[in-house]
């Protein structure tokens, strides 16, 4: 298995500016505050967290879509950067991007198999009847049969645009799909078609995927690799049975265990975390997890834990674990 | 173990608190009306918290918008709604504003936007306490405070000041609890009240519309694209299907028992945390749009066990167990 | 807030600057004063001796600095015409078009507010209908040509009032009509789509749903909201009385800054225009910040700069 | 088989002629917009025509004939809407007065809408300090009545037709500048002219292929609302007599100069004051019809 993708102490501060009282004060917002990790050739890796965590601003950072404050981001070995050089552009050949919204991702104005083609017309990629002979095939195989080939967006139902999206992304046969909640804007049902159709996709066609998503159950149905954001960091990565079956995290422990489960019933019992994530902007020295944190530690509030590797395939950002994984037990009991 | 919510819940016959019958409405008129309910019968028991789930555009919102009369004058409404025997059906505006918030509140998906955002919240929660509570000046101010401590707003006071805009999403969707609550109903209408909110908020939100419902002994009607958020919260299930109810039951049985392919559907192709990774099994098709359905039962198209009839009729609702009801040809009798 | 006034504060005078800078450069660069004044035959001491008089000898800048510098110290410049005080001119010409402007301005708000509610709150029945096409009958109407039409009628067919001139208050009636239907029916329709556009926000049924009867829900939660984008096009209103007296002044012989324009405009009257100019952009300017102060009143959303993009409509 | 290209836009199922959906656009009309629309037709026709459906020269005097009544007034079928103070036919005088009017409105409009939307774009591309600069113009233009530029402008810069009608294309461009820069940041934050971006397109391709045809309805809708407000502002000017010239001759000009005859003669104003009315009236009503229909924010 080869390194694709190379995440190294990457991030992004904004600066914006926040109302205080009369006037208004300069603040840095750190998006995405020093992430590393690592994703192989043809894998998975789902990036989980709720909103204003930062997964989106990463997928941007991965793509070269927007420049780095910090870190560097490694594909095959070779530096991704912002700008929109030569360089830039035959990197989109391998590196492709999913969106949230497939209706907002497409041009209404166009029929979809000329959307489909248009990267191989950008990248001048074949003629015009090789070019139209590979988006039939892709879309094809992609559940889109030839009735479709020549609707408008608008035509279409959710699932058959994010087909479309996905095709436009396939054609160029990369080897990274970045997908930025592909599913969320669909109904349950079409939700699993789409999952189950990526999911043959990546086996087929041994694509690698960095899949962002808010929804814990997706994420782990699609990956090899889970890591937690939370405000800007990675506090827990792990593969997803692990993951779910034994979070680490104090953060992931209480993000799991208030996902509803259909078999448990109310059965279930769910941590409740007290208040709302705090603002980007005021983040204090030490762990971003403390204020809402029930194992919370006076080291805690003065130091950040950085991502500790515990063993091959578990890291984890915790002061809990750092020196002795079980260090006063406290948060192995919540769930068993 | 299953929860139940209320004494009468475990008494034989459940008293019924507010009962919809043959409830249609539609959209427009003339060439492009379109039809979005199509005689949905519902009942909601005292006490009891009922889930109604369904993919988007399968009216189960409507349905209550549309008894309550909140949906404007594009919107055709027919049936028979009975409020604790009483009808509700055709009642004026200003009769139905007596049943709005006092015996009947609903809080929706996007609280952000549901709170109006030129007005404080506490002025906001006011209007509803002196409206229901005919409280004015300090006594409103004192009452809507102590709301906002039921709902578990820290620092009440300082917070009745503030601006919608200035709080977050779970904040204002206590705010928007604690503004139903104002009137004590005897029923609330939950409308998706978690799905804009990230995932530790909403275990918040659901857990705090348990504890207000059990202190007030109202009953809930929990609206829900997620099953797994009914499945934790609710003792029974209504499972809408294109402007249909398709299966209604109690949760267990429910989960047990699924007896439309729909609702079968439904739980396998959610991936579930509890349970083993595995291929999902997705339901094939989409879901067809309002005004074009096909002529027997909705779901015909999509699915596996279609036979004969399913293309020619659509299903009645029949009794498959006690406290289960299926509306497929396959489990009629 | 503060902030927020302050850079419309800035940007209010940056305007005024602006106006005053294209005012200066478009009638000084566009031909020479002397010539048109004293007209193109006259003896060319006589051009030289008027260009040094009113200081058109020395360069453009020297002009243009010299022009604010008098500015900062309340010269406005003389009228070439008559020699008294361009100012004075014009302040003397105000209450006229006050007379009028200012009876058309509350019969617009009126008019305008109340027929856009009703339509939005009657959408879609025959009277919305029939409103929205008089509104568009109204703005689509020419001031000059509703002016002269009414005369035909008023004054001319049925004898009734008078046709021009300013003796009596019959004579106010006419232009004050005239004045305020164009914008009572500019009024109608924004007021009518803004209320379209906030009855079918979420916050109006939860309204709604919390018990309030109809009529509170329009008065006290829609119609605040719907007063935001309105407030704008008030604004507007407020800043062109004196654009719109200019036709209806000249169509009704009223003696207001409207005809005063048009005439100086005519003559080349330099210190009169950019006078007139200037009166022009500081009502303007001081609508459009008094309207950026009844915002943050309204909406709390603009004292926190949340909402800054409210005002582009 | 042909290759499908990016601008080909057939579908080979179910094609739609041209006709057939011109047909059905008619067919989805209000009575009133559909007589609306026939007008505006009618009006087109006069204008392109006048030349050859005008009795006599627009400036032929017939110094015999003054201030003839029109037919129905009891005037002689000479002059079917009668003659003004020179004996110049006043219906010859209107056809071509239509046809300056439209000449005059079209070209502005048009004129400032290119303005603006090249205006939007810039800001929308560059942002910055560019975008700062395009707003404050748009703001500064907004503010003023541009009655009162116009009048300023207009009396210092002389009056030939080709000034006046590019001073009447700065009107209305703030607000296609504002549409083309808000949709282009919509389209370039999340939406599809993003997405083509990241595929590694150029602004080139994104800018004519996918953004213009995209808020080309919106643009439309906006012309068609601007339009007649050119004609308002055009007849305005030159009812003051700082428009249209004469010899020349525009609406406005003609209701201006009738003025004076108002009490002897009124039919010299009143049928350029009903072409005038009718015609704006008429685009508005389409305008407004198109905007219910087209507008992205209703779909």
């Amino acid at each position: 298995m080869t390194t694709l993708l190379q995440v190294q102490t990457l991030s992004k501060h904004f600066q914006v500016r926040v109302p205080e009282g009369w006037r208004q004060r300069k603040a840095t917002l750190r998006a995405v505050d020093g992430i590393s990790f690592d994703l192989q050739a043809g894998q998975t890796l789902g990036l989980v967290g709720e909103s204003g965590c930062g997964k989106t601003t990463t997928a941007r950072l991965v793509l070269g879509l927007t420049a780095a404050t910090q870190g560097q981001v490694l594909f095959n070995g070779q530096p991704v950067e912002s700008q929109r050089d030569a360089t830039w552009r035959a990197q989109r050949q391998n590196m492709q991007m999913v969106y949230q919204n497939p209706l907002g991702a497409l041009d209404r104005r166009l029929n979809v198999i000329s959307q489909v083609l248009e990267p191989l017309l950008i990248h001048g990629l074949g003629d015009a009847l090789s070019r139209t002979e590979q988006a039939q095939d892709l879309m094809d195989s992609m559940g889109l049969p030839k009735p479709l080939w020549y609707r408008y967006p608008h035509e279409l139902s959710g699932g058959q645009r994010q087909r479309v999206v996905l095709s436009r992304a396939l054609i160029l046969k990369p080897s990274l799909l970045v997908c930025d909640e592909p599913v969320s804007a669909l109904d349950v049902s079409i939700q699993a078609q789409v999952i189950n159709l990526l999911q043959d996709v990546q086996e087929r066609l041994g694509v690698a995927s960095l899949f962002i998503s808010h929804d814990l159950k997706v994420v782990r149905q699609v990956s090899d690799q889970v890591a937690v954001m939370y405000l800007g960091h990675i506090v827990e990565q792990a593969p997803p049975n692990q993951l779910f079956s034994e979070p680490l995290h104090p953060y992931s422990q209480a993000l799991v265990s208030s996902v509803p489960s259909l078999w448990q019933g109310q059965n279930q019992k769910r941590q409740i975390l007290q208040g709302d994530p705090p603002s980007p902007l005021s983040l204090q020295s030490g762990c971003v997890f403390q204020n809402r944190c029930p194992h919370a530690q006076s080291i805690c509030r003065q130091v950040k834990p950085s991502l500790t590797r515990l063993n091959p395939e578990r890291h984890v950002a915790c002061h809990l674990f750092a020196e002795n994984p079980r260090l006063s037990g406290a948060p192995m009991e919540v769930r068993s | 173990m299953t929860e139940l919510a209320t004494p009468q819940s475990q008494s034989t016959a459940p008293q019924i608190l507010v009962s919809l019958r043959g409830l249609t409405v539609s959209f427009g008129s003339g060439p492009t009306q379109v039809q979005v309910l199509h005689g949905l019968d519902l009942d909601v028991h005292v006490g009891e918290s009922l889930g109604m789930v369904g993919e988007s555009g399968c009216g189960k919102s409507v349905t209550w918008l549309a008894a309550l009369g909140l949906l404007g004058a594009q919107a055709q409404v027919r049936g028979e709604f009975r409020l604790a025997g009483d009808r509700f059906d055709g009642l004026s505006d200003k009769a139905l504003s007596l049943i709005r918030g006092r015996r009947i509140a609903m809080i929706f998906q996007d609280p952000a936007s549901a709170l109006n955002p030129v007005h404080r919240i506490g002025q906001q929660l006011v209007e509803a306490v002196s409206l229901h509570k005919g409280l004015r000046g300090q006594a409103a101010r004192a009452q809507a405070v102590r709301l906002l401590d039921q709902v578990h707003i820290p620092n009440a006071g300082q917070r009745f000041d503030a601006y919608p805009h200035e709080l977050s999403g779970g904040m204002n969707q206590r705010i928007m609890i604690a503004m139903a609550l104002a009137g004590e109903p005897d029923l609330l209408i939950a409308d998706e009240p978690t799905t804009a909110l990230d995932a530790t908020i909403q275990a918040q939100i659901l857990d705090l519309l348990s504890e207000v419902r059990r202190d007030q002994g109202m009953a809930m009607v929990l609206i829900s694209h997620d099953l797994s958020v009914i499945a934790q919260e609710c003792s029974r299930v209504m499972v809408m299907y294109a402007g249909r109810a398709a299966e209604v039951a109690a949760t267990d049985n429910l989960f047990r028992t699924a007896g439309h392919p729909y609702t079968q559907g439904l739980l396998s192709c959610v991936p579930d945390v509890a349970s083993p990774q595995k291929r999902l099994s997705a339901i094939p098709g989409q879901v067809p749009e309002a005004g074009r359905l096909p002529q027997g039962c909705s779901f015909e198209p999509r699915c596996a066990h279609s036979i004969v009839q399913c293309k020619a009729r659509v299903p009645m609702l029949w009794p498959v167990a006690p406290d289960h009801q299926v509306a497929c040809f396959l489990t009629a009798p | 807030m503060m902030r927020f006034l302050l850079i419309r504060f800035f940007r209010g005078l940056l305007t005024l600057f602006l106006v005053l800078s294209f005012a200066f450069l478009i009638l000084r660069s566009t031909g020479d004063p002397a010539m048109l004044i004293m007209s193109a035959d006259a003896p060319p001491e006589a051009l030289e001796a008027f260009r040094k008089g009113w200081g058109l000898d020395a360069p453009l800048w020297q002009q243009y600095v010299g022009y604010f510098k008098n500015l900062a110290n309340g010269h406005f410049g003389y009228s070439m015409r008559d020699k008294s005080p361009a100012m004075d001119l014009v302040l003397a010409r105000i209450p006229a078009t006050l007379t009028l402007a200012l009876p058309a301005f509350a019969l617009k708000l009126l008019i305008g507010i109340s027929a856009g509610v009703y339509a939005a709150l009657h959408r879609n029945t025959w009277i919305d209908r029939l409103l929205i096409s008089i509104s568009i009958a109204g703005y689509t109407m020419p001031s000059f040509v509703l002016g002269l039409v009414l005369v035909l009628v008023f004054a001319v067919g049925l004898g009734w009032l008078p046709s021009g001139g300013d003796a009596t208050w019959q004579h106010a009636i006419l232009p004050v009509i005239t004045l305020s239907l164009g914008g009572a029916a500019v009024l109608a329709r924004f007021t009518r789509s803004a209320m379209l556009e906030v009855m079918g926000q979420p916050y109006i049924r939860t309204a709604s749903a919390k018990g309030l009867v109809w009529h509170r829900v329009v008065l006290h939660h829609a119609m605040p909201n719907a007063a935001i984008p309105t407030l704008t096009v008030i604004g507007f209103m407020i800043g062109s009385l004196i654009a719109g007296a200019v036709v209806v002044e000249s169509v009704f012989s009223w003696p207001g800054v409207g005809r005063l324009l048009v005439t100086s405009v005519a003559n080349r009257d330099l210190a009169v225009v950019q006078s007139l100019l200037l009166l022009v952009a500081t009502t303007m300017v001081t609508a459009n910040l008094v309207v950026d102060i009844l915002y943050g009143w309204i909406d709390p959303r603009v004292r926190t700069g949340q909402a800054g993009q409210g005002k582009t409509v | 088989m042909k290759a499908p290209s990016l601008t080909e836009k057939n579908r080979p199922e179910d094609e739609v002629s041209f006709v057939q959906s011109a047909a059905m656009l008619i067919r989805s009309m209000p009575l009133l917009v559909r007589l609306c629309a026939c007008w505006t037709v009618v009006v087109l026709l006069v204008a392109i025509s006048a030349d050859f459906i005008s009795p006599y020269s627009y400036s032929q005097l017939d110094l015999l004939a003054r201030l003839n009544p029109p037919v129905f007034w009891g005037g002689s079928s000479d002059h079917w809407l009668g003659t003004d103070e020179l004996g110049r036919d006043v219906m010859s005088r209107l056809f071509h007065s239509v046809r300056i009017s439209l000449l005059v409105a079209f070209i502005s409009t048009l004129l400032s809408a290119t303005v603006g939307v090249l205006m939007g774009f810039a800001a929308a591309h560059f942002r910055g300090w560019v975008e700062q600069l395009v707003l404050t113009l748009v703001d500064f233009q907004a503010s003023m009545p541009f009655m009162i530029i116009a009048l300023a402008v207009l009396a210092f810069f002389g009056n030939t037709l080709v000034l006046f009608i590019a001073l009447m294309g700065f009107y209305g461009w703030e607000r296609s500048a504002r549409i083309a820069r808000g949709l282009t940041i919509a389209a370039n934050e999340q939406g599809y002219a993003a997405a083509v971006y990241d595929l590694g397109a150029s602004p080139w391709r994104v800018y004519l292929l996918h953004i213009l045809p995209n808020i080309a309805s919106t643009l439309i809708v906006s012309i068609t609302l601007t339009f007649p407000e050119v004609i308002l502002l055009e007849s305005g000017l030159s009812f003051l007599g700082l428009g249209v010239q004469p010899p020349m001759t525009s609406l406005g000009n003609m209701v201006g100069y009738g003025r004076e005859y108002l009490q002897t003669a009124p039919w010299i104003l009143l049928a350029p004051s009903m072409f005038i009315v009718v015609t704006t009236f008429s685009v508005s009503m389409l305008g407004d019809w198109l905007r219910d229909r087209l507008d992205p924010t209703l779909n």
